[in-house]
């Protein structure tokens, strides 16, 4: 459903991506691994048309992306929950979900579901919620949306484990939805992603089955730096 | 092999200041009296404009009452000079004087607003000021201006010197106070209030300060204003003049001293010599001069971004 | 200047006036007046020929003397005239002393204004409000007067001039001074509420958008029909009555000069004018008239411009004959009570100079 | 009594000066760009309806058709106005300002070329022209009818609807709203349009209180400043209460304390910083 | 060395943080958890200074400090790291480590400052660097999140703290970092509160933990009292547990 090919893009001089290539098949999840600084933020942003590719070709079905503006690639159905929330600080939650929600399956209600505590704090903007709740509302706001595609930019960050772990149900439940998510933490990307692609200055250097992944320590050892 | 390149431009732009600087002080040998004159008036623009420039690029204080600075300094040496002593030197020292204690004064309030509601205070003062240079006839002369000033004594190519001298120094000091402990410390405050509070400084202060620097230097060049045409009216420190040196930051770069320095002298004789050729349609040229600018020199004159190494 | 005396063939005229800016209204007409002169006299000043250098001051001291500096210094100019708002006379006076250009002033009002090579066509500000407080005590009687202008040296000294003109004829100590921020006040409402209900008669000083503001908030708010008005020249002068429309008519004020006035130099000036740009001249107008006209009287008399400007005597002006006094030189001329009805300013009485303004 | 009409008036100023900066706050307050032409932009208003009408009173149907002449021409120029701050978006208060600043003395001296540089005002209205009782203009009351409608108009698009939540997350985050599929071009375009015609339109209600003349465009401009900072620049209701406080300082105020009266509108607005530094409704970012 | 009495902050009609009372002795490393909105950030805040707490007292090395301003306590020896990384973004990271080291000398308010000094200072912003394994001359605002994130900790660092409050600091570290930072600040001699959802963090640095929910405290011990407690896993761990136990 996507296949991204030789995507290379950078911020003014520098380049952060070098010949990115992957593909999703639909209603799959992949987890993007890498460490700090290695291009992954930049791949996504560069997926959504936040970062403009340099080159190479983003297809999703038979459309291409590569060279479409952010709304003209939010408009072919795929959402974004940013590393680092952004929230619309001066809305309430209320209405960041209200402005965010098309037709489809994902309701403001079942955002509430999904999130109780945002339901406690729908009159709050959104620089008066703490850092979790707006972790939370990000990923509402791209629910809400009923994406085809989904990127997902580190949304554990500073969630709780309860939370987390009911996050990572929800992602394992989306029907049909495929997912591109970006994760530090292992066990949620391991417990919601398909496959798993490790990244190294700015290009994916391993791919596997998530099963696959789980067998390899070696390939967490010399991609991720972790020990275990 | 950075730093070395930092090192190096940092050579070539110091050779430049001195190059300039002794261009500059040729000039009288180049100039007739009243191209002399103006540009007396223009670099003492420039100075200002290179003061306000610390405050708004440097400082991120954005200020649309920088001529009352200009005002309290002109009135001071002026007055210095109907009342005191025909000495320039300590026409100036008055006046510096007159500008750190009238930022002081002011500054402690204005502080505490930021960003567009500090443009807006900083208004507000020179507004007030203006009104009280209008209302104290006694001292000021009220709206006709203090016209009494006895002459400096120096003839216009001295006085071109001394203006000369003046602002380099001023410049210099200005430049040396940026890249000093303080300086840098005021760009912290410029970015980031919340962490410069956290790493334990003392943020009103240290805006307080850079008002300070700005002002007193801006006092200096409205000394050299007065001394220049022994004249001051309340006009000087209008909104309209407070626009002027703003523009003059904006066009010169406000990343940097250097760029709003030239563009004050550059703008000064642009409009002279406009307004000579060109009568009431100087006006409509230099706002098309403002349009095409900000499109042409994103960054101003001389404005590159650059980070400050350590 | 004494450099350009070798040259006597051409006389140079550098006029500062506003193109720009606030008083940018009154630059037109004195700009236009002033070349209406020369069109009128072959270009000629005093024989010579002459040529008109046109500064733009930008309402602002400091540029109109450093335009001063470039007249005297780079154009070399015989005289410096023009001159709208007193602070930037007041500076070129100064610049041009020291240049030894001598001045013309054709509007600026401020009284300290004139001495030595400093010559004035139009008037004080004190002279303005004087003759109306003359004026007032025989027409609005001897008590009640309230005051009322923009709270600026121009507004100050011509309600200063008029409580002297007034008192001093008998009149009564005005019972009270209402003062208005100068430049910033866009509605006379609050003002006009303060006039006490015992006063008899306003007698006010406003100028350009002011004086529109100020005629129309006097009427549309009643007050013509609680108290009586008298106004200094501005307010119903030619440059702003248009605007005031239909609000203007019946004021009574105390100026210079009407386009009604009944003589043969007026009539020209006025069938000249009106032919230009269709409309009657204001007081701006006939003042840089009758500047370039006494420059081209000095100038044929010949000698030191300077000298000559202080022995012209009398000018014929469409404002009635007038002479400069001898030591500030200032106009010793006749004020007139103008009362606008039906389009135009009616002169109703004449105020002969007093020596005591 | 008489401080009843200064303190009515004070109303009817107010609702002139909520016309003027209405437009400015949603510019400035709601897109972030800070619009310097918005005084050149009420004269453009004011001196277009001269131009057509000229001093005389016309009817009110005349009148009303110079009104909408100018929100048009206000949409006009606010097209232009919106291609030429696009590129400065992200560049910061600063750059706009000097750009919006070149481009308000380009409009203003251009209108003072086509017009020319005199002194003029409008008539009110036929029918509008007298006064009520003989002591107060009718068109002011008229004034302050037409602020009430605009002030309550502009509020529920801004604050009670969808429209308004989209033109504040476009602030807050254009690209991520952007990135949930909105225009928002679109919305910064809307809002630049309507900011513009309002200010026109002040031009044109404004014209038989203030008159027409250079210089026209700095001090309406100052007096909008100061109405969006006093209110705080949050919202539609900032404004209208900066407009009302500052149209009863100008008046109310002046009257009661004659004496400070050239310090009060600026010792009013340092003050209310002071207490709140940023404005009566704004919050502190 | 830190005592919180009944500390409050209200938040409208919420209760951020709700009468908690807690000490720290000198040189503990006390870990602060809790389920998001529990109140941590805010009570870090009030600890530091930035907020003005609603109620009850903050004691530091015994004395009041409840009113004093935040930089008086940063001067002190109170440093924090903030949740959402707080830098000077248009500085190089060097210069925002040596902001910190400046403050921390007494310099920041110099005009003037000798080679010598200058050198001195350089060399110290290059270990805090090192450390975190950052470069110089990039500006703070072109790093990626967890390299912004290592940042926001080398600048507290660069205090030498008494006291060191982080809020979250693994937050967006990656795997490999968060392991190395662990072993950093087990190593540090500072007395240490620390915020952070990643437990293999928590409880690899922790020597005692807080647990917060909905302003107050509702558990406090050792790590082993905390992973026992059923409380702590049903508002806050879940099956985590299953994995960090
Ligand atoms: N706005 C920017 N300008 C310049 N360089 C940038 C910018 N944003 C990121 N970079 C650089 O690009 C590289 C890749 O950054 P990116 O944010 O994609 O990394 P990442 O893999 O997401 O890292 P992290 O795990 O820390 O989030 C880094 O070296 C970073 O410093
Ligand atoms: N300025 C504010 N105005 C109103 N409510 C606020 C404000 N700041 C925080 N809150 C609320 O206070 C509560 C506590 O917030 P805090 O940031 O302290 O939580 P936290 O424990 O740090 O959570 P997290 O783990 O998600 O960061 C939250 O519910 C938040 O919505
Ligand atoms: C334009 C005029 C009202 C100026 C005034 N006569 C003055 O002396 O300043
Ligand atoms: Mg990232
Ligand atoms: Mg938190």
């Amino acid at each position: 459903m996507l296949t991204v090919e030789a995507l290379t893009s950078g911020y003014g001089q520098g380049q952060v991506l070098h010949e990115a290539a992957m593909e999703l098949p639909p209603g799959k999840a992949v987890a993007v691994l890498g460490r700090n600084g290695v291009g992954k933020t930049t791949f996504v942003h560069t997926l959504m048309g936040l970062v403009k590719p340099w080159s190479g070709s983003i297809r999703l079905g038979d459309d291409e992306l590569a060279g479409l503006d952010t709304r003209q690639i939010a408009r072919h159905g795929v959402r974004i929950v940013p590393q680092g929330r952004r929230v619309y600080r001066s809305l309430t939650v209320e209405e960041t979900l209200a402005i965010s929600s098309g037709p489809g399956e994902w309701t403001i209600e079942r955002v509430y579901e999904l999130f109780p505590s945002l339901a406690a704090r729908r009159g709050h903007r959104g620089d008066q919620l703490s850092g979790g709740e707006q972790e939370m509302l990000a990923i509402g706001r791209a629910l809400l949306g009923n994406p085809r595609l989904l990127l997902l930019d580190e949304p554990s960050e500073g969630l709780a484990p309860l939370v987390v772990e009911e996050l990572g149900r929800a992602l394992s439940s989306l029907e049909g939805m495929s997912i591109i998510l970006v994760e530090q933490n292992l066990h949620l990307a391991v417990a919601v992603a398909d496959e798993v692609r490790c990244m190294v200055k700015g290009s994916f250097v391993y791919q596997a089955t998530t099963a696959e992944f789980r067998r390899d320590p070696a390939a967490a050892k010399e991609y991720l730096g972790v020990g275990s | 092999m950075r730093g070395g390149d930092a090192r190096m431009s940092r050579l070539t732009r110091r050779l430049a200041f001195a190059a300039a600087l002794v261009l500059l002080a040729a000039m009288p040998y180049m100039l007739d009296a009243y191209r002399l004159d103006l540009l007396a008036g223009g670099l003492a623009y420039g100075l200002m404009a290179a003061s306000l420039a610390f405050l708004v690029g440097h400082g991120g204080l954005p200020s649309l009452g920088h001529a009352a600075f200009l005002g309290v300094g002109a009135y001071a040496a002026g007055l210095t000079a109907k009342h005191v002593t025909p000495n320039v030197a300590l026409q100036l020292l008055v006046a510096i004087a007159a500008g750190v204690l009238f930022a002081l004064l002011t500054g402690w309030f204005a502080v505490r607003t930021r960003g567009f509601f500090f443009l807006m205070f900083t208004l507000a003062i020179g507004e007030i000021a203006v009104q009280a240079a209008t209302r104290s006839t006694r001292v000021t002369g009220g709206d006709n201006g203090l016209a009494d000033i006895p002459p400096t004594g120096l003839d216009v190519v001295t006085f071109y010197w001394w203006a000369l001298a003046v602002v380099a120094v001023g410049f210099g000091v200005l430049v040396l106070l940026r890249d000093g402990p303080l300086g840098r410390s005021i760009a912290g405050a410029r970015e980031n209030e919340a962490r410069m509070a956290a790493l334990g400084y003392h943020v009103t202060g240290v805006r307080l300060a850079a008002v300070v620097i700005a002002g007193a230097v801006c006092a200096a060049g409205g000394a050299l204003v007065e001394q220049k045409d022994t004249f001051v009216a309340p006009t000087h420190l209008e909104i309209g003049v407070s626009v002027l040196l703003l523009i003059m930051v904006l066009l010169g770069g406000r990343q940097t001293l250097i760029g709003p320095l030239i563009a004050g002298v550059g703008l000064i004789v642009l409009r002279s010599v406009t307004s000579t050729a060109l009568g009431e349609l100087w006006l409509l040229v230099e706002g098309a001069l403002f349009v095409i600018c900000v499109y042409l020199l994103p960054n101003g004159l001389l404005g590159r971004r650059r980070a400050q190494a350590a | 200047a004494t450099q350009s005396a070798a040259d006597d063939s051409t006389i140079k005229v550098g006029a500062i006036v506003s193109q720009t800016g606030v008083y940018s209204a009154l630059g037109d007409d004195m700009e236009t007046a002033m070349k209406l002169y020369l069109e009128g006299h072959g270009n000629k000043l005093g024989g010579k020929q002459a040529e008109l250098i046109v500064a733009d001051d930008a309402g602002n001291p400091e540029t109109g003397q450093q335009k001063a500096k470039q007249l005297t210094l780079e154009n070399k100019v015989d005289v410096i005239t023009g001159l709208i708002a007193s602070p930037v006379a007041v500076a070129v006076a100064k610049e041009a002393g020291a240049q030894k250009t001598p001045v013309v002033i054709a509007n600026a009002g401020a009284d300290a204004l004139g001495g030595p090579g400093v010559f004035r066509v139009s008037y004080t500000n004190y002279m303005h409000g004087y003759a109306a407080g003359k004026y007032a005590v025989e027409a609005y009687g001897k008590e009640g007067a309230v005051l009322m202008g923009a709270d600026y040296s121009a507004g100050t000294e011509t309600l200063k001039g008029f409580e002297d003109g007034y008192t001093k004829a008998g009149g009564a100590k005005p019972i009270k001074q209402i003062l208005t921020p100068f430049g910033k006040t866009q509605n006379f409402q609050p003002y006009l509420s303060q006039i006490p209900s015992e006063a008899k008669f306003l007698y006010t000083f406003y100028a350009g958008g002011e004086a529109i503001t100020f005629a129309k908030n006097f009427k549309q708010f009643g007050y013509d029909s609680k108290i009586k008005l008298l106004t200094c020249q501005n307010i119903t002068d030619e440059d702003v009555l248009q605007a005031i429309g239909a609000d203007a008519e019946g004021i009574t004020s105390v100026g210079l000069y009407s386009p009604a006035l009944d003589n043969p130099e007026n009539a020209a000036f006025v069938s000249m004018w009106k032919a230009k740009t269709g409309k009657n001249p204001s007081v701006v107008a006939l003042q840089s008239w009758d500047a370039m006209q006494l420059i081209d009287k000095a100038a044929a008399a010949g000698g030191s411009l300077s000298d000559a400007l202080a022995k012209v005597g009398e000018i014929k002006s469409p404002r009635g004959t007038f002479t400069l006094d001898a030591d500030k030189h200032n106009p010793v001329q006749n004020w007139y009570a103008r009362t606008y009805e039906g389009g135009v300013n009616k002169v109703v009485a004449t105020i002969p100079p007093d020596p005591a303004s | 009594m008489s401080l009843l009409v200064t303190a009515f008036d004070g109303i009817a100023f107010g609702c002139l000066l909520f016309v003027l900066a209405v437009g400015l706050t949603m510019i400035f307050g709601l897109l972030d760009v800070l619009n310097l032409a918005h005084g050149a932009l009420y004269m453009a208003g004011g001196y277009l309806a001269f131009l057509v009408i000229g001093e005389v009173p016309t009817s009110l149907a005349v009148f009303i058709g110079v009104a909408l002449l100018a929100v048009v021409a206000g949409l006009v120029l606010g097209g232009g106005l919106s291609v030429a701050i696009r590129p400065l978006t992200r560049r910061g208060h600063l750059d706009q300002a000097l750009l919006t600043m070149g481009l308000a003395i380009l409009l203003s001296e251009f209108l003072l070329q086509v017009a020319d540089r005199g002194f003029h005002s409008l008539a009110a209205p036929r029918g509008l022209d007298g006064s009520i009782a003989g002591s107060y203009p009718a068109y002011r009351v008229a004034v302050i009818v037409a602020g009430l409608a605009i002030a309550g108009a502009t509020f529920w698009i801004f604050e009670r609807t969808r429209a308004g939540a989209l033109v504040r997350a476009a602030v807050d985050d254009p690209e991520m709203l952007a990135a949930s599929g909105v225009n928002v071009r679109r919305i910064r375009l809307s809002v630049v349009l309507a900011g513009c015609a309002l200010a026109t339109l002040a031009g044109v209600l404004g014209g038989p209180l203030l008159n027409l003349r250079a210089g026209l465009d700095t001090e309406v401009l100052v007096l909008a400043l100061i109405v969006i900072v006093v209110g705080g620049l949050a919202s539609i209701r900032g404004a209208a209460l900066g407009a009302l406080l500052i149209g009863q300082v100008q008046t109310l105020g002046v009257a009661l304390v004659p004496e400070l009266a050239a310090y009060l509108l600026f010792a009013v607005m340092a003050a209310v910083l002071l207490w709140r530094p940023a404005g009566l409704f704004g919050r502190a970012t | 060395m830190l005592r919180l009495h009944e500390l409050t902050m209200r938040f409208g009609a919420l209760n951020a943080v709700d009468g908690v009372s807690l000490s720290v002795g000198e040189g503990e490393r006390r870990a602060l958890i809790g389920p998001n909105g529990a109140g941590k950030s805010t009570l870090f805040a009030m600890i530091a200074g930035a907020l003005r707490p609603s109620g009850g007292t903050i004691e530091f090395d015994g004395q009041d400090v409840t009113g004093l301003p935040e930089h008086r306590r940063a001067r002190r020896g109170i440093a924090r790291t903030f949740q959402h990384s707080s830098l000077f973004a248009g500085l190089s990271c060097a210069e925002n480590v040596a902001l910190a080291v400046r403050a921390r000398r007494g310099l920041g308010m110099r005009a003037w400052l000798g080679s010598g000094r200058n050198m001195d200072i350089k060399r110290e912003v290059t270990g805090y660097l090192d450390l975190m394994e950052l470069s110089e001359e990039r500006p703070a605002g072109a790093l990626s999140h967890g390299e912004a994130r290592r940042l926001e900790v080398a600048m507290a660092l660069a205090q030498q703290p008494r006291l060191l409050l982080l809020d979250e600091p693994a937050a967006g570290m990656s795997s490999a970092e968060s392991a190395r930072f662990a072993e950093l600040i087990q190593n540090l001699d500072t007395t240490l509160l620390i915020v952070e959802h990643d437990l293999d963090v928590v409880f690899a640095v922790a020597s005692h933990v807080t647990v917060l929910a909905s302003g107050k405290v509702i558990a406090d011990g050792s790590p082993a009292e905390i992973k026992a407690s059923a409380e702590v896993e049903r508002v806050y761990l879940g099956t985590a547990k299953e994995i960090w136990c």
